[in-house]
């Protein structure tokens, strides 16, 4: 259980202060781009770009960085080779077969679009995240018109999933201390195993439910009735940082432009 | 003598399915006085700070605040806690928002204030505690004693007249104790009146005028140095005697000395 | 099993947004009628939403070692009942996706229907048949997980499919092969999470 | 002089991102011995006791169990677990199981003892921490204080050769203190090393035999007396001086009493 590095990251951000909408925006552009430009350059730029983003101007750690890339990209390579891989008995002009598998053209092409629109748009949705703390992003949501009281859980769920973490952290630490991890060898050892875990899972539980309670009961003193409004100050917008951030949306739609443009001549 | 800024008169408190954790209790707050209030884990200190701010309410008996009856009628329970603000023991059960500073704000912003000021006391509040150079960071990544700060800064926003605080110094280092203490000495010097609940004796000796020991579902109260020279009264709510009271009872010395000054001034008189 | 930020093309994840929606409105709207009714129970709520993504990043045990986690999907159903859990479900998704690299906000809505719609429904309603026909509550928990956890991991696959059909078989060939592929880890995984969901009814029972 | 139980040898330690918690600190651990470990909240403490026991990796340096180097494999780990067991401050963290003799009984069942072995162990450690009467009811219905005890009892059901306690006395009343040390006490009889990491430095005076304080990223150790002496020492570590040795040196007194008795003894001495 790694710790919530991406959140660390958002919170000492160079950029936390700057418009949660700017930044919003920014990476909503980077990720449309990604989808709808053309692969190369469009997408490709916007990966770069991204990354460029995160490791420059965000000051993020390469080593965060590919942290947070690891879980994705085991996905994207298992579903690039589903992609990669035809099935069917008949494939058309395929480069390789065996039985009913295949790699064909189509396949190919088809594998490297999926690798590298999610690698970019991954990349894309980083910008967002390891810039902006979730309870800025919710603030945002609530400024525009999403209802209090579902912003109001959803706040509450982050502050609650940190407590809750730290719990289930202690508890896998503490199981281990006592012996909670005996190699899977027999019946017994299994069985343990996963009473061990049960055991872990239904405390956390319980503890969520305790902590909520006390929250509560905490909050009841708070004088809280309804709302849970709080108050924090205006941050004035950085007009500079936010025509970079327009200037480089332009610029890669530019790029893609004057790409087919000069392809077109070409033909 | 002036009207006490709270009298409980004769509260039993409890909770549903269970005996009375509080019998009939009965206790004044002077303004500006220290209490301190002393017990054992589970012997009703919280519940009866619970009472004073208004979030507990009593099977029998009465709160007066400043003379008036507290009621529990959301208007009443609203105008209440602009005078009385309890600090609970675990930061984590009163910290809910992400950010320290919207945290600290909450308050205010409750209290219907303008937004300049509600910005204005949360920077008081802040500074007052001491943690200004937190505002900015989430409660999640703060240290224990930090949260714990950041909690009595938010009860501080509210400018109450009287602050309750469960255990502030529990779980600290004893450089934090020193801090926390100095910190309520200067909410003292403006005029807050401060009730605590602790279990460190020594603490209480030294920084507490009047002391309220809840034993037994009772609530045993009297100047400090008496209250915890009372032997008997000691052992029953599972307290220890201060080192300077028990040193002093040893040595056969006179009166009750607060602290390590007066024990050396006592040794070293003629 | 999240689909990736990238992964469908613009008109997949808009489709998947707009069959997600109506479900994610008709539970924020409870939601917010809930918290109307009782303001305390934003604070249970959020309990819930903190659980459901703790739950989800812990390792079960397993014989080859491999981390797996399970969804608990099918446990939220059971206990806060399916429409809340559409909005619980998407809020946890939000967070998954931004705090650990975990989906995508362009593959929300395909994730949200998949974990946070198909995946209670279908688990709800294995919990309620047993129920209504009788059966034991441990079997009753036993399919609403595991089941759970089947039918969103089959609806994954079938929305991959439709984004990615085979150039030689079509969507069929795609949906057959995806299935498959996730089949080697999924399987076990949904009998994994039926056992621990019976496992923590009866530590739940006990406490 | 025997080959110490638990010997620290330059051990550099910390978190990902971070600076090091732990920087090139050496330690040893006499068998029998009581070591109290002080310091600051986030000095270290509980990183260093969580090297002791094996669940946080070294960045460098190495940790001798009886002058084995420990390896941080799998078998290694399980092996050094039966001998050296740590008790984490908050109870809630480490009590995981429907009612507390299920919960004692989880370590001795995963050494793969027969089923007698481990009732016998479970009452033996619930004899011990004086929990038996709980030995039935729920985890968490039990009072903070008594689900400290369980979660020592948990510890000391698999016998380990060193118990490392985390704040064993913390949030507990006074009464609650002098009962956990004098189960500690009855621990060390029985041949059991304990190592107490604490803030309170009077306890650790009085019962501690060598003390270790872990200041700017260092640790410094001695016999207990000494190190609490060192005013400076104990500052920069932000801790208090014990009142008997303050009282002592403030009176110009011989010696390091460790208590009231010593005290009075030396006050009265001709």
């Amino acid at each position: 259980m790694a710790a919530l590095a991406v959140d660390d990251a958002a919170w000492a951000s160079p950029w936390r202060r700057q418009r949660v909408g700017d930044k919003l925006l920014l990476s909503l552009a980077l990720i449309m781009t990604a989808l709808v430009a053309p692969v190369v350059p469009g997408t490709v730029l916007v990966g770069v770009a991204s990354a460029a983003l995160i490791l420059g101007p965000a000051h993020i750690r390469w080593s965060m960085l590919m942290g947070a890339m690891s879980a994705p990209i085991v996905f994207i390579a298992l579903g690039a080779i589903s992609v990669l891989l035809s099935v069917g008995a008949s494939p058309i002009d395929p480069y390789w077969q065996w039985g009913f598998l295949s790699v064909t053209p189509t396949s190919v092409a088809m594998a490297g679009r999926l690798v590298l629109h999610a690698l970019a748009g991954t990349l894309a949705v980083m910008v967002l995240a390891l810039t902006t703390p979730m309870s800025d992003l919710l603030d945002w949501m609530a400024a525009h018109r999403v209802p209090g009281p579902l912003v109001e859980v959803a706040s509450l769920t982050y502050r609650l999933l940190f407590i809750v973490w730290s719990t289930a952290v202690a508890l896998h630490d503490t199981q281990l201390r006592r012996l909670g991890d005996p190699p899977i060898r027999s019946r017994e050892t299994a069985r343990l195993r996963w009473q061990a875990t049960a055991g872990a899972v239904g405390t956390i539980l319980v503890r969520s439910w305790d902590r909520a309670r006390r929250l509560e009961s905490g909050l009841a003193a708070r004088g809280a009735e309804d709302s849970l409004a709080t108050t924090s100050p205006d941050r004035p917008r950085d007009r500079r940082l936010a025509a970079g951030f327009a200037g480089l949306v332009a610029a890669i739609w530019t790029v893609c432009l004057a790409w087919v443009l000069v392809r077109e001549a070409a033909w | 003598m002036s009207t006490p800024v709270i009298e409980v008169r004769d509260v039993s408190a409890g909770y549903p399915g269970g005996p009375p954790v509080l019998d009939r209790v009965s206790l004044t707050v002077e303004r500006g006085s220290r209490l301190v209030l002393l017990g054992a884990n589970g012997s009703g200190k919280t519940t009866l700070l619970r009472c004073l701010c208004g979030s507990h309410v009593p099977a029998s008996g009465s709160i007066l605040v400043e003379g008036e009856p507290l009621g529990h009628d959301r208007r009443s329970l609203r105008a209440h806690r602009r005078r009385v603000q309890l600090v609970m023991q675990d930061p984590d059960d009163q910290l809910f928002s992400a950010d320290v500073r919207q945290d600290v704000s909450f308050g205010p912003t409750n209290m219907g204030l303008p937004r300049d000021e509600v910005l204005a006391r949360v920077d008081e509040a802040l500074d007052l505690l001491s943690v200004t150079h937190l505002a900015d960071r989430p409660c999640h990544q703060l240290s224990y004693g930090e949260r714990k700060r950041v909690a009595i800064a938010g009860a501080v926003a509210m400018r109450p007249d009287v602050l309750l605080l469960d255990e502030p110094t529990a779980g600290l280092d004893p450089a934090g104790v020193r801090e926390t203490v100095a910190i309520l000495a200067r909410l003292r010097d403006q005029g807050t009146t401060v009730v605590l609940a602790t279990h460190d004796v020594d603490l209480a000796l030294a920084r507490g005028d009047r002391a309220a020991v809840v034993v037994d579902h009772q609530v045993v109260s009297g100047g400090v140095g008496e209250v915890l020279s009372d032997a008997g009264l000691v052992a029953r709510a599972r307290l220890d005697q201060p080192w300077p009271l028990a040193l002093a009872q040893r040595l056969g010395l006179p009166g009750h000395p607060r602290g390590l000054d007066e024990v050396v001034g006592l040794l070293q008189a003629p | 099993m999240h689909i990736a930020e990238g992964y469908l093309p613009v008109a997949h994840a808009v489709g998947w947004y707009v069959v997600a929606t109506p479900f994610i409105v008709h539970g924020a709207v409870q939601v917010v009628k809930e918290t109307r009714k009782n303001p305390e129970n934003k604070l249970l709520l959020a309990a819930a939403g903190a659980f459901t993504f703790v739950l989800s990043a812990i390792k079960l045990p397993s014989v080859t070692g491999s981390s797996s986690h399970p969804t608990g999907t099918g446990l939220g159903a059971v206990l806060f009942k399916p429409p809340v859990m559409a909005f619980l479900g998407t809020v946890v998704l939000l967070f998954q996706a931004l705090l650990l690299a975990h989906g995508g906000i362009t593959t929300l809505g395909a994730n949200a229907f998949s974990m946070a719609i198909a995946g209670p429904w279908v688990g709800y309603g294995a919990w309620w048949l047993v129920r209504k026909l009788g059966g034991r509550q441990e079997l009753g928990i036993f399919l609403a997980m595991s089941l759970a956890d089947l039918s969103t991991y089959c609806v994954t696959s079938f929305q991959l499919a439709l984004a990615y059909p085979d150039p030689t078989s079509g969507i069929a060939g795609a949906a057959a092969k995806f299935l498959s592929i996730f089949a080697i880890t999924q399987i076990p995984l949904a009998l994994m999470e039926g056992i621990l969901g019976i496992l923590i009814l009866k530590f739940l029972a006990r406490v």
